[in-house]
């Protein structure tokens, strides 16, 4: 364990900002979801349109006239694919499509009705890979890494610990400190994640977690330069034990 | 099967005894290894009839197969990612025992053989026997485990047809199947009758869960009017938090209102969330992990 | 499942002759009879809604390359979502010790700092802010506007 | 000739596509229902049209071929899942060169074609008694593993159930853990080749000449050194002197050699002076003496041959007192029933046996 009296107690934090967007499927995972949706697809009840629409109503007409009937079963006719079964217009043998009627759109695209259009998941921040942008990598965590100076190395912000201030205190009032006071984050606990003796001077580094919800970042004097990056990024950025040490802290 | 790895060469001429000892369980009952019946038998198995009934429900083959994983599950994915980690961090305690729930007493065997398979007596106090509760480790961190919705109708007391339109909701919002639910008691005052149908009920686990879930907290709940969060007194003290809607909430479910005319009448429910949790707390934290929000500040209370 | 014609016979303030017109619920000639109160029609819709009844597709008959081809898939996915829960556990694990050891060093090399941080947390809720992520980002994705609360929390 | 794989990211091992060290019978026969399955890139790579999509190789008739729909996405996702379940495969092949404790490496030959889907194919759609050894070889581990699993779903209860209700396991030997399939049919007599079903009625005329047995191990037995011994008791033979009844042998076979595959026991199978233990005596009940139950135990001999056989003999047989006597372990059994019928005279007179007596009811005195 540690000596008996190390010479300082440091605070680090690890500042997370959680995903925006749900995480990238794998290409087995993507093609597999693809597969089980389709055979529940095929396994579904029909949808029971005269429920929804009336018999008579203007709104059962544009249902019924946007929908592509199957084959119905006629006599006397052979049919090579199997014979047609069908049931409230629909073939049971195979899914059903239900093509909801569209209007045609609108002038002004305000109207509730206007087709959905999501929005892309690759931000600016991504294309020009700007390092320092909170709206980037938005499916993964970022994590803030600092370096002090040119010569020094990157690492989670830490401090020094006075007397009396408790270890989560003195995370997040450092990091107001060099920081601005811009930074709405939420300390997950008070009790540390994981501890780091520095091999040079001795001092024990106490990491604690929290995560950022609003706001940014903005160094206070300039030569503190500073990097939203995620789980892979850092691995390029810190030297290796310290990456060791901490990789498992950090989420996907 | 009683096999172990090798072929196990069974001693045939005598039957192994085992010397009665007191770890053996209670003394005084038979302590032989069984010698027969050592392969369980399925009857259904061997019975030519009902050939769809042999596959188990997640085989192809089976009539009542329903395929799972249809769709990317963010709610569980935002758990597994963020919530859990959080979790354990927040409910680390150093050092922490298990803290012994008040448990049945065992009859002292020393003091006299009669007391030997006498049944346990209470426990001391006026409660009834507690759970043990376990500090979190990295292996029971707190999950939610199912939700039930439960629409008990009470003028289906004298119409009964409305457990019909209650069922028809629950399907509706959920996109499960219902099963019906009946009064047990008669209670003549209150002109109940018991073995009538008097609403639905639901489970939910997995994607329909979290879908429940998500359409609850991020479109039902935000237009609730002066809606206070799920109270703190909330909870069953085994790790299960409930909280009801309205008649008039049920309308803001997306399924509801987009049809309003076939709901002329709406039904309020009660959602139970049952958590893998072992106190109330740990089921709140983790609740509260889905954008449920609770009545923090039950003190001011709105004008 | 509730099976429609017992409800229907159970229901006590509607005269029976009219419970066997019902049975044929759906044909024309309902439609020009004495009629049924609106109220009952609709939940005898509601009940067809419900039932299975010319709703189901037909039983799923998969010839024998198709069953293998099923089965390899789930036997893999199984697999792959075993190795996905070990990985899971053995982060979790490794996570568990990190704070256990940062414990133990807190509390030999600073009792004060120690006592701080073993506050019990029990009651600690996540805020709403924790947003659970969405298939597309919102159209503002984040809000830099953030001014400090006077009371500092 | 290492084929392109479906990825493009260059020359990949395909360990189930190449058998120059695995058995033949780990891939599926016929070369249409190959491509069928994995849509091989050969066939497509180098004919310039894609292969008009012909129905499964499974349904024989045209009109199901063309009518027949498979889901869909489902080959994407089998390519996908097969590839993830080669590597694995490969991976458990890499370990198996460093493992040298035998049942060790059994397992991991288990564990690695067990979720190969040609295996899966070849197991459950082919017969897995009368087993054809192209398609489903006993020698290797993974059939062994696949069979003892389809044996345990059903037929190991229904024979557990029926040596139990018929009290075959305590009146015989006192209990069995059973580890080998036993099955038997009687060709000779009556020429009808079907295994009987364990606790069935059969004919006199059915079981007048010897039965033949097939006995397929499922454990990773010594092949070459194991020898094993088949009797067949009858414990129902009325005993008048004590007025109950008592055990006879009926027939008993010692020494037998068996393999994975070749386990069937009939007259070319073994010879008669070192192999026969006593000759085979058919069932011959008497007229109401009641139902008598023939029980089939097959037991793996410690040693290559049996201790003492001298003291052998048909009529009072005690077979537990043999069994500890050799050491016998037993692995499988078989149970019949035979009852008097009228063709019973004709068996007795046909081995020259005694006449058979008629029992009718005595009034107490």
């Amino acid at each position: 364990m540690t000596t008996k009296a190390p010479s300082t107690i440091r605070a680090a934090l690890v500042l997370a900002r959680t995903p925006i967007v749900v995480p990238k499927l794998t290409k087995f995972e993507s093609q597999y979801i693809k597969y089980k949706s389709e055979l529940e697809r095929r396994l579904m009840w029909t949808f029971p349109a005269y429920y929804y629409f009336k018999k008579g109503t203007m709104s059962e007409y544009k249902f019924q006239s946007a929908q592509k009937k199957p084959i119905s079963k006629q006599p006397g006719v052979w049919y090579p694919e199997g014979i047609p079964d069908i049931k409230h217009c629909r073939e049971r043998s195979t899914k059903q499509e239900v093509i909801i009627p569209k209007e045609t759109p609108k002038s002004d695209d305000t109207s509730v009705s206007r087709p959905v259009v999501k929005n892309p998941a690759v931000t600016r921040a991504d294309e020009s890979n700007d390092l320092t942008s909170l709206e980037r990598q938005l499916r993964n965590t970022l994590y803030l890494l600092v370096k002090s100076g040119s010569k020094g190395e990157w690492k989670f912000p830490s401090f020094d610990v006075g007397s009396n201030q408790p270890l989560h205190e003195v995370a997040e009032s450092g990091i107001r400190e060099i920081g601005g006071n811009k930074l709405n984050t939420w300390t997950v606990s008070r009790k540390p994640v994981k501890v780091l003796n520095d091999g040079k001077d001795g001092s024990l580094e106490f990491l604690i977690k929290s995560r950022i919800f609003s706001g940014e970042f903005v160094p206070k004097n300039k030569d503190t330069e500073f990097k939203w990056l995620t789980k892979e990024e850092i691995k390029d950025f810190v030297n290796k034990d310290y990456y060791d040490n901490t990789e498992y802290l950090l989420d996907k | 099967m009683f096999r172990n790895g090798s072929a196990t060469t069974f001693n045939t001429s005598k039957r192994g005894f085992f010397t009665s000892t007191i770890l053996r369980g209670k003394p005084g009952c038979a302590l032989v290894p069984p010698v027969h019946h050592l392969v369980k038998i399925d009857k259904s198995k061997l019975s030519p009839r009902f050939p769809g009934l042999k596959y188990d429900k997640d085989d192809i083959r089976s009539p009542a197969y329903h395929p799972k994983n249809t769709h990317q599950d963010r709610v569980q994915e935002h758990y597994l990612n963020t919530l859990q980690s959080d979790m354990m961090l927040m409910n680390y305690s150093h050092e922490a025992k298990t803290e012994k729930g008040l448990k049945k007493r065992t009859w002292d065997v020393s003091k006299s053989p009669y007391h030997v398979n006498r049944p346990l007596r209470r426990p001391q106090g006026p409660e009834g026997q507690r759970p043990d509760v376990h500090p979190i480790i990295w292996n029971n961190i707190p999950s939610i485990d199912n939700v039930i919705l439960n629409c008990y109708v009470a003028e289906s007391r004298d119409n009964e047809l409305l457990a019909v339109s209650a069922l028809l909701q629950l399907q509706q919002i959920t996109g499960c199947k219902p099963s019906i639910i009946y009064s047990k008691s008669n209670v003549p005052n209150w002109k109940i009758r018991s073995g009538r149908q008097m609403g639905a009920k639901i489970k939910l686990t997995g994607l329909p869960m979290h879908q429940f879930l998500s359409t609850l907290s991020e479109i039902v709940l935000p237009r609730i009017r002066k809606y206070r969060g799920i109270k703190l007194s909330s909870g069953d003290s085994l790790g299960n938090i409930s909280l009801g809607l309205t008649a008039a909430d049920v309308k803001f479910f997306p399924e509801i209102d987009a049809n309003q005319d076939l709901w002329p009448k709406t039904f309020g429910f009660h959602i139970t969330i049952n958590t893998t949790a072992e106190t109330d707390d740990r089921a709140r934290t983790l609740i509260s992990g889905f954008q449920l929000p609770f009545d923090l500040e039950p003190s001011k209370k709105e004008a | 499942m509730l099976s429609t014609p017992r409800l229907i016979t159970r229901c006590k303030n509607v005269d029976t002759s009219i419970l066997t017109i019902i049975r044929t619920k759906r044909t024309k000639a309902n439609k020009n009879s004495t009629g049924v109160s609106p109220q009952m029609q609709r939940v005898v819709t509601q009940l067809s809604v419900m039932s299975a009844r010319k709703k189901q597709p037909k039983m799923l008959k998969l010839s024998n390359e198709d069953l293998i081809k099923h089965q390899t898939i789930e036997t893999a996915w199984k697999i792959y979502q075993d190795k996905l829960q070990g990985q899971r556990t053995l982060r979790l694990k490794k996570q568990y010790f990190a704070v256990k050891e940062a414990m133990d060093t807190l509390k030999e090399v600073s009792p004060a700092l120690f006592y701080e941080a073993n506050v019990d947390e029990s009651g600690k809720t996540f805020p709403m802010e924790l947003r659970v992520p969405t298939d597309a980002p919102p159209r503002e994705i984040w809000h830099y506007d953030y001014t400090l609360k006077t009371t500092e929390t | 000739m290492l084929r392109r794989s479906l990825h493009s990211t260059g020359l990949k091992q395909e360990i189930w596509k190449d058998f120059t060290k695995r058995s033949e019978s780990l891939s599926v026969r016929s070369p249409i229902l190959k491509q069928f399955l994995f849509h091989d890139n050969e066939v497509q790579g180098s004919s310039t049209t894609k292969p008009e999509k012909i129905g499964p190789y499974s349904l024989r008739r045209y009109n199901s071929k063309i009518r027949y729909k498979a889901p869909e996405q489902i080959d994407e996702t089998f390519q996908l899942a097969y590839s993830f379940l080669q590597d694995r495969a490969q991976n458990v092949y890499n370990k198996l060169n460093n493992v040298k404790d035998a049942i060790e490496e059994t397992k991991l030959l288990v564990k690695a074609e067990i979720n190969n889907p040609e295996v899966q194919y070849n197991f459950q759609f082919s017969d897995k008694i009368d087993n054809n050894p192209r398609l489903i070889d006993y020698n290797l581990p993974v059939y062994r593993a696949l069979g003892l699993k389809h044996w345990e779903s059903r037929d190991q209860m229904l024979l557990m159930q029926r040596l139990e209700t018929l009290h075959a396991i305590p009146d015989t030997l006192p209990t069995l853990v059973p580890r080998a399939n036993v099955m038997v049919k009687f060709p000779y007599s009556t020429g009808v080749n079907k295994w009987v079903e364990p606790g069935e009625f059969l004919s006199s005329n059915a079981t007048q000449l010897e039965p033949v047995f097939k006995i397929q191990e499922y454990d990773t037995v010594d092949v070459e050194k194991q020898r094993y011994t088949v009797l067949i008791v009858n414990p129902d033979e009325p005993d008048l002197a004590t007025d109950s009844f008592k055990t006879t042998l009926c027939y008993g076979l010692q020494n037998l050699k068996l393999g994975y595959n070749d386990n069937v026991i009939d007259a070319r199978k073994f010879n008669s002076e070192d192999n026969v233990l006593i000759d085979y005596l058919p069932p011959v009940p008497e007229k109401n003496a009641g139902k008598q139950r023939f029980v089939v135990w097959v037991f793996r001999q410690p040693h290559a041959t049996l201790k003492d056989i001298s003291t052998i003999s048909r009529d009072p047989f005690n077979i537990r007192q043999f069994v500890k006597l050799n050491e016998l372990d037993p692995i499988g059994a078989h149970i019949w029933r035979s009852e008097w019928d009228t063709n019973v005279a004709n068996v007795r007179e046909k081995y020259d046996l005694p006449q058979g007596r008629v029992f009718s009811k005595v009034r107490r005195p």
